[in-house]
């Protein structure tokens, strides 16, 4: 095993790649905590697909209303320049193109960027997809985080979806513990590695074909 | 003069028939509208289709017309939450029909009905599961699925405020799917913390017309927003953010 | 010629048809004159589709807002208990089967109910559209005022239109300066003639089969 | 810090390519971006096409626009007015290209395109000369016509006030096609009466949040609203009511 970082500094590593002035939409789960890392000094406005944008910090205990709450059901507050609208006009937002980016958990991404983060497809397991299949073919950016492998050691990056998906080629790049890799026409393409990790270990773990896009030059490497 | 108020939440829900689709708003606990569910369990109606983003939390609302099995089939798209285990007992049991529509889908579906459009073609769910034996279409080169309207005998929806002609403003994230639901049901029901005399209201502000609305009951405070834990979230890692706990399955996503 | 009511006392037989608590829209021109004898001591929501419920009635001369105007341009004032919303909503309350009444002028009717009131089809003519279509096909009522005849004695109530179409099959009832007409699925059944004119009159003069329903009795006249 | 805001109309048209198409706010003159299309004719852009209700008023505006030769086509439901000598004498000319649609499809199909909606069936203008061509399908005993997104390069919008957000709220029947035009265009440019800081625009109240707007510009009061008779509009013969008479087909229907 290679140098994992932690999932605060992923959430710190993902959200500096959100430039000031971005509409971001974050699912529920540990992309929440990108929030925790977006620079003070700059607007980054957040949009919640249960009808706010402008959403701001969790509220002190003793300030929580039961009414402004998140998509993870979470009490939250209403930044200056907010605007409220409803489940239509919200979802409309986002299919329509309007969200820079999202960031989403995932079972699996396939090397072609299909997702899957809302079953496992487990008998005896109650389906629930919520929003996450608008969002993933709804943001202009679909950053996927997530740990590189599952508990039990499989990759979950991987030639194909074994999982039910939730888009078909729909993310732009993933986020792991090990590494960042961009979703590319001609595959998946490692952008950048932390500590230790090498593109030939990411390959090897993965079983797949990977392009390194770490230096200026992007090579195939097997 | 019209005077669509109606004094108490037993005549608000009088006359909703067995069998019928009833949409009911809210995300979660926002928005639910907890009254009016009492009332319909109260009033009695069995073998009901109800179209809601979640299935229910905890023991009340939603929840509680499950548990008194008046509920043929759910229409929603986030069933499974940490605190929806009567639906869970229920699903597993087989006495409960789900049919699983993403949200946005379910809230454009809605609206269709609202709107009187025939059917549209959605980009969202395209070559998943839940497109599965629908028709897709390429247009100008993106994937699209067939989706149909869902309307409804009746819609139950909770707002902040109304006058006499229905007209509706809501509260911050309560609002979600309200204004389209009262769009797409025969008779729609709104029960709101306050009516408030007719010009009261910024007609700027409006967010339900009341062209939409059929009946307004004042329900006063909500008293079961301040009944306990906040219900229905999770933590980062999954958890509820509730005491009540049951195990949230690892990658829910809202 | 037989008994002609006037086009005032066409919109007050109209308006006497619009019960309490009904949503209307009233087409521009001579539809416009049924809100002149809509009953004070009753609320009537008057919608137009440029984004109002509740119109109220002209504005004084130096009480003009450019700002708030109805579908014909003119200005107009708003009720208390009135909302504006932007078209994309509006049009679909009426396309929705939101609105109980609407009340549309007309080229021609023809007997199965189908409307031609928005082009002549004339050479040279600048064709016009605006909101006519989706008024016949939204309203749950669609009334049409127009003179039986034309000018030039033409009926304007046909076997068929030879005028372009506006909705197929949408009218529910013709009033005309003569008498009141239902569209059946039998056909147009006489519901109201005015003054000495007769079913049989009508027949003759527009050539169609008619049924009576001026009686406790609908029967079929030549 | 973001800021929308730019300092004149001349800046908030800059870049506008020949060949665009571009979204024009307003009914009549209500809601029309006067100032904006002023700019837009300063700045040049030519070969337009242009997505409006109707097609000009007077020599204002649009109108104006069109007087100087910069639009190839109209995408409109009524040009036809008393005052619409501009566009009457260029379509006689066969100088400008109208593709005329039903007001509500227009509006409908401007959403579409803002809400990420590959096409839809509408039940308007089924059977009539505006759906010709058209693919139609039967649902559930009615007919509809397949009607596809209108999407735009610019929308040109007029709003009462706007945050350096670019939150909108707008003033009356001038709301019009503005919330649905601001969704559908790469690059959204507003006119407002008044630019006020953020947070002081009610988040209930927001009719455009900003995340549909690109550039807003204050224009203060519009002057032109006061300067004469109030054009567009017609008597109950269909006679113009401002003094500026053209002649009103018989039987127009807004």
């Amino acid at each position: 095993m290679t140098t994992r970082i932690s999932r605060d500094a992923l959430a710190a590593r993902i959200a500096a790649d959100i430039p000031e002035g971005s509409y971001v939409n974050l699912g529920i789960g540990a992309p929440t905590l990108v929030a925790n890392f977006l620079p003070a000094d700059q607007e980054i406005i957040l949009h919640t697909e249960n009808g706010l944008l402008g959403m701001g910090p969790a509220p002190a205990a003793d300030a929580v209303d039961p009414d402004l709450i998140n998509a993870g059901k979470q009490a939250v507050t209403a930044l200056e320049g907010a605007a409220y609208f409803h489940h239509a006009d919200s979802f409309g937002m986002m299919r329509g193109g309007h969200l820079d980016v999202c960031v989403l958990g995932a079972f699996q991404v396939s090397q072609h960027g299909d997702l899957a983060n809302w079953s496992t497809g487990a008998p005896g397991a109650i389906p629930a997809v919520g929003g996450a299949m608008d969002l993933a073919i709804g943001a202009r950016s679909v950053y996927v985080m997530t740990d590189l492998l599952t508990r039990t050691g499989e990759p979950k990056i991987v030639a194909a979806c074994t999982y039910p998906l939730t888009g078909v080629r729909c993310v732009t790049r993933v986020y792991t513990d090990h590494a960042v890799l961009d979703v590319t026409p001609d595959g998946l393409a490692v952008r950048e590695t932390f500590g230790d990790t090498t593109v030939a270990w990411l390959a090897e773990v993965t079983g797949l074909t990977l392009l390194d896009a770490t230096g200026t030059d992007a090579s195939e490497v097997a | 003069m019209i005077d669509k108020t109606v004094p108490d939440t037993a005549r608000a829900v009088a006359g909703i028939a067995d069998g019928s689709t009833v949409l009911v708003g809210g995300f979660g606990r926002a928005g639910q509208p907890v009254e009016l569910i009492d009332a319909l369990i109260a009033q009695g109606a069995r073998d009901l289709t109800i179209v809601s983003n979640n299935a229910g939390n905890g023991d009340v609302g939603l929840a509680a017309l499950l548990a008194k099995g008046r509920v043929r089939k759910m229409i929603c798209s986030f069933p499974r939450q940490h605190d929806s285990w009567v639906f869970d007992r229920l699903y597993r049991a087989g006495e409960v029909e789900l049919e699983l529509v993403p949200q946005g889908n379910l809230a454009e579906r809605i609206r269709a009905a609202g709107a009187g459009i025939g059917a549209f073609y959605s980009p969202t769910g395209v070559g998943t599961q839940l497109a599965e034996g629908k028709e897709t279409r390429t247009i100008d080169g993106r994937d699209y699925v067939l989706e149909h309207p869902i309307r409804a005998d009746v819609a139950l929806v909770s707002a902040l405020a109304g006058d006499r002609w229905g007209n509706l403003v809501y509260r911050e994230t309560a609002r979600n799917f309200g204004p389209v639901m009262a769009t797409a049901a025969t008779t729609t029901v709104v029960q709101v913390d306050r009516i408030v005399p007719l010009g009261s209201l910024d007609p700027e502000a409006v967010a339900t017309p009341g062209i939409f609305v059929d009946r307004v009951v004042a329900v006063g405070e909500r008293r079961w927003l301040d009944a306990g834990a906040f219900v229905g979230g999770v933590d980062v890692d999954g958890n509820p953010l509730a005491a009540t706990a049951a195990d949230a399955p690892e990658g829910a996503h809202r």
